[in-house]
């Protein structure tokens, strides 16, 4: 119990040393260029790459019916990396970001929404320099597909639960926010495993760091995406 | 009594991308006036307004507000903010609420008025702008003109002293463009400072008190109308032109309808008159 | 807005033909990922800012800077590789730090000093790498570059659609998020989340009615299925050939010869 | 000789929100001529365009096209298309290509030119546009001016017989207003037509060969300038000022400065001729 007690001080201690070095904009979930060994880059881009074919498909299929749903993506996509230059005055005081992933998915069903998240990250990397290249893949496999699926089926299990709208959009991109950096952390886990407790421990490291950023954001992109999709439905 | 609200000293502002968009202005703005700022797209107009809201600060200079300078902390920008109130040009980028009556009481309501407050504050300022029968409707359902007229309500909603509007009556036909001149001048007649930004000419000549001229973000001229307008140089410089009633009471002067001693017209009815007073003269 | 965006237009090697471009750094980022090699990778750091600073004329104070964008991440990871928790009990071999709390342990391993070291200097390298293109190559090269190796038309046409969209949306956040502030919008963080609220439901209405005003004025153009995009023309120059083999092999010569050395 | 381009019988239209945007509108659109198109914000001009170009379909009434009735199939609205061109008004609505040689060429790569053909008519479209220089600046980076000119340049290579323009001077200064007014001009001495919807009465006074006027719906009136600007009725139901030009040549007629049997004056040059005339008679 004592024990217990004492590790939680410590990690406590241990984040506060790390808050010193969080810059104002922390852009904390993109896997830096270079960071990935090249077996874990190239492996994740191979997870990556059947998504991206499946819903280009997908979008192929619904554009033959549909010319104007090209653009619409197209902006949509432009309208995503948008948002994710803008700042979210956070509870902690300082900024974030939000990725308007739990927004897309909930608005384009998530196979579209792994394309265009591919393309936001694309840009992202290219224009902002957050993230990487080599690390595309497994960024776009923790931001672009696992995020927008657990927003999907979060909003459509608590829909079906019988949640309120507002809990379950609420519910949709908060989860798809921590599911994203979870997946992140083993990402990182997987790549640089600690000596002492292998792949759970580093985890367990990566993961903790993360949770300090990730989940005050988590919560103010929940209540964002809530407030916009009141405004919107009343449009 | 003109007491001074704005006094710009040798304001420079330089963007992040390093496009300079200032270059040391001074200007002076006077209490009560009616201040038209012309120039052409890229005079700096905009971002001189940006700087008198507090949302730019100068790369250098200084901007001194009733006599204090401008300070860029939460408490002293809000208390600038109540006072100036900017109409931005494009009025869909200004209205972000979903119904008008909620737009224009965005700003009140962030001043932390009481809900009557609000509510007096936004009926009083639908009023001034005839915008009450469009209360319940949604923004996008709005016509150019009617946006611009809430845009102008949610800005005087907050009681500012100042108001700045960019470009008010671009993209406007004559119908629109009387109606949104008519409420400007019912506002000056409280005592408001007024400072709009135009590519009218002829509206600057005839509407305003002072005229400032900029260009390549500096100030070329500010002086009275008739004044600023007589130095061709200048006009050349700044791409502007020539105010019609100025040019044609200086053709009629040339072609000798008007005798050169008379004071030059600064509206249409004026010159008119000065025509039907030629007139009466030959006939006599 | 965006300065990477900007740069890439005004440097000095714009006209450079971006297949050469590309090809030159990429296939260094790769090499230096496949090699692991500290030396090495300080050594194409070191060549690539140079081309970037002093070929592309890109400011040294702005290189820095970029340089140091992703340093939270960067540090966040070293700190998490670097140190190690364990049970008091336990005796760690090779250890260069360590302290007890309580019933635990942490620790600095040699290893992970090691690894961190080599971690770093790989990371700084590729970014260099990265960044070479970013600075020097507009997005409208990348997408010459794109279409030449054939990926699909309806990404590409995504890929387009998306990058001139961009800044059409950044002129009009920008522009909502000023007035917003001239009344008082983001005075507390309360109003500033609902503010943002609004700007973003503002921004997401306009998707749709540029959505309709696009396609719109496509169609009155002629548009069909495909969006056919004009064969822009570049030109290889045999000289960009010759600094880009003599690049590579001076690499393979450092790392033949020196590599495992740092 | 002059030939009929379009002939509008009867046209209606009501959008799917039940809102009736054109009541059974008639008007006939000779080649080779320049037509000003004016009317209040809502009365219907660029609903009238969309059917000119066949993107909307009327609900009621036909369009013939160069004696043909508008077909809408694909191949009938290609070749309309490629005859008929429209400028929309707010060009990053319309340039949708990151950089301007890309945009331009989107146009003529739909008609299925070659490479070679595609490249001339671009060159020969930035030539005539003077946006040459702009060639590989990517589209973000342009001034409203030079957007509009690029957005012009497009819709020219196509190379069509019609060119139609929505406001092309909004928004703009007097120097960029008359550097598209110089692109117009060019345009129309190869016997192009050229339709614009403006809210410039001055501008549609000096420049049209006809004026069509619009209100809720309908055409009030389709003359020639000096007619449609003397029925004072019609310009007061439709919002519209006289241009200033008219409305001087009237007052110098009043003030007998200008004999009453004089044609009226069509622009600024003229009506200072007449008045450098006047005085020559009386120093005579």
């Amino acid at each position: 119990m004592l024990r217990e007690i004492i590790k939680k001080s410590f990690i406590i201690l241990y984040f506060s040393i790390l808050l010193v070095f969080i810059p104002k904009q922390a852009f904390a979930m993109h896997i830096m260029e270079g960071f990935l060994p090249i077996e874990w880059a190239i492996f994740w881009w191979g997870v990556t790459l059947p998504s991206l074919i499946i819903g280009l498909r997908s979008i192929r299929k619904k554009v033959t019916e549909h010319p104007e749903l090209k653009m619409m993506l197209g902006l949509s996509g432009a309208f995503a990396f948008v948002l994710s230059a803008l700042k979210i005055p956070s509870v902690t005081g300082s900024c974030s970001h939000p990725t308007g992933v739990g927004l897309g998915t909930v608005l384009f069903g998530p196979t579209a929404m792994s394309v265009i998240g591919f393309i936001v990250l694309l840009f992202q990397s290219l224009l902002l320099a957050h993230g990487g290249l080599t690390t595309l893949g497994a960024n776009a496999f923790s931001m672009a597909v696992v995020g927008p699926l657990i927003a999907y089926f979060v909003y459509k299990g608590a829909k079906k639960v019988g949640f309120s709208f507002a809990i379950s959009v609420f519910l949709a991109a908060a989860l798809a926010d921590l599911g994203t950096y979870v997946v992140t952390s083993f990402q990182l886990a997987l790549a640089f495993p600690s000596e002492a407790g292998g792949i759970a421990g580093s985890f367990a490291k990566f993961s903790s760091i993360f949770a300090l950023t990730q989940i005050p954001l988590a919560i103010s992109e929940g209540i964002l995406t809530v407030i916009i999709m009141n405004v919107l439905t009343k449009y | 009594m003109e007491s001074v609200l704005f006094s710009i000293d040798q304001l420079s502002h330089r963007y992040a991308d390093d496009t300079i968009a200032l270059k040391s202005l001074s200007l002076t703005i006077k209490q009560g006036k009616k201040i038209a700022l012309l120039g052409n797209n890229g005079a700096g107009k905009s971002t001189l307004f940006l700087h008198l809201n507090g949302i730019l600060q100068p790369t250098s200079g200084k901007i001194y507000f009733k006599g204090k300078e401008v300070a860029y902390n939460r408490k002293a920008l809000l208390s600038l903010r109540r006072q100036v109130g900017i109409v931005f040009q494009d009025p869909d980028s200004q209205l972000f609420s979903a119904s008008v009556i909620q737009d224009i009481s965005f700003g009140p309501k962030n001043l932390g008025l009481s809900n009557e407050k609000v509510l007096e504050r936004v009926e009083w300022a639908m009023e001034q702008t005839e915008t009450a029968v469009l209360k319940d409707k949604p923004t996008h359902f709005l016509s150019l003109g009617q946006k611009k007229r809430v845009a102008i309500a949610g800005v005087l909603a907050m009681d500012p002293e100042v108001i700045i509007l960019d470009e008010p009556t671009a993209g406007l036909d004559a119908y629109y463009s009387k109606q949104i001149m008519n409420v400007l001048n019912i506002i000056q007649k409280q005592q408001k400072t007024i400072i709009l930004s135009t590519h009218d000419v002829n509206l600057a000549y005839e509407w305003a008190d002072e005229v400032v001229v900029m260009h390549d973000g500096e100030v070329l001229c500010h002086s009275d109308p008739v004044t600023v307008f007589q130095q061709e140089e200048i006009i050349k410089k700044a791409h502007l032109d020539t105010p019609w009633v100025m040019e044609m009471f200086q053709a009629l002067v040339e072609g000798k309808v008007i005798s050169s001693d008379e004071a030059i017209a600064q509206n249409k009815e004026e010159l008119f008159q000065k025509i039907r007073f030629n007139n009466m003269k030959i006939l006599q | 807005m965006l300065l990477i965006d900007k740069y890439a237009y005004f440097n000095r090697l714009k006209h450079v033909h971006p297949v050469e471009k590309v090809i030159f750094s990429l296939c260094l980022l790769l090499f230096v990922i496949i090699a692991k090699d500290s030396f090495l990778s300080l050594i194409i750091f070191i060549v690539m800012s140079a081309f970037t600073v002093l070929a592309a004329g890109i400011p040294f104070k702005y290189y820095i800077k970029l340089l140091l964008l992703p340093i939270f991440f960067l540090l966040s990871g070293v700190v998490t590789i670097l140190l190690s928790f364990a049970d008091g009990q336990v005796i760690v071999s090779n250890c260069i730090w360590s302290a007890h709390i309580g019933s635990w342990q942490v620790y600095i391993s040699e290893k992970s000093v090691e690894q961190v070291g080599n971690l770093v200097a790989v990371v700084l390298s590729s970014i260099s790498c990265l960044y070479f293109l970013t600075l020097t190559t507009p997005l409208t090269a990348i997408l010459h570059v794109l279409q030449k190796v054939k990926l699909p038309l309806l990404f590409i046409e995504l890929v387009a659609l998306t990058y001139r969209f961009i800044f059409v949306f950044l002129d009009e956040a920008a522009n909502i998020y000023q007035s917003q502030s001239s009344r008082l919008g983001y005075v507390t963080v309360r109003q500033g989340i609902k503010s943002l609220g609004l700007l973003v439901t503002v921004l997401f209405l306009k998707v749709f009615q540029r959505t309709t005003q696009l396609t719109i004025a496509m169609n009155s153009r002629g548009y069909e299925e495909q969006m056919l995009f004009f064969e822009q023309s570049y030109r290889y120059s045999l000289i960009n050939w010759l600094i880009i083999g003599g690049v590579f092999t001076g690499m393979a010569v450092v790392y033949i010869q020196f590599g495992g050395s740092l």
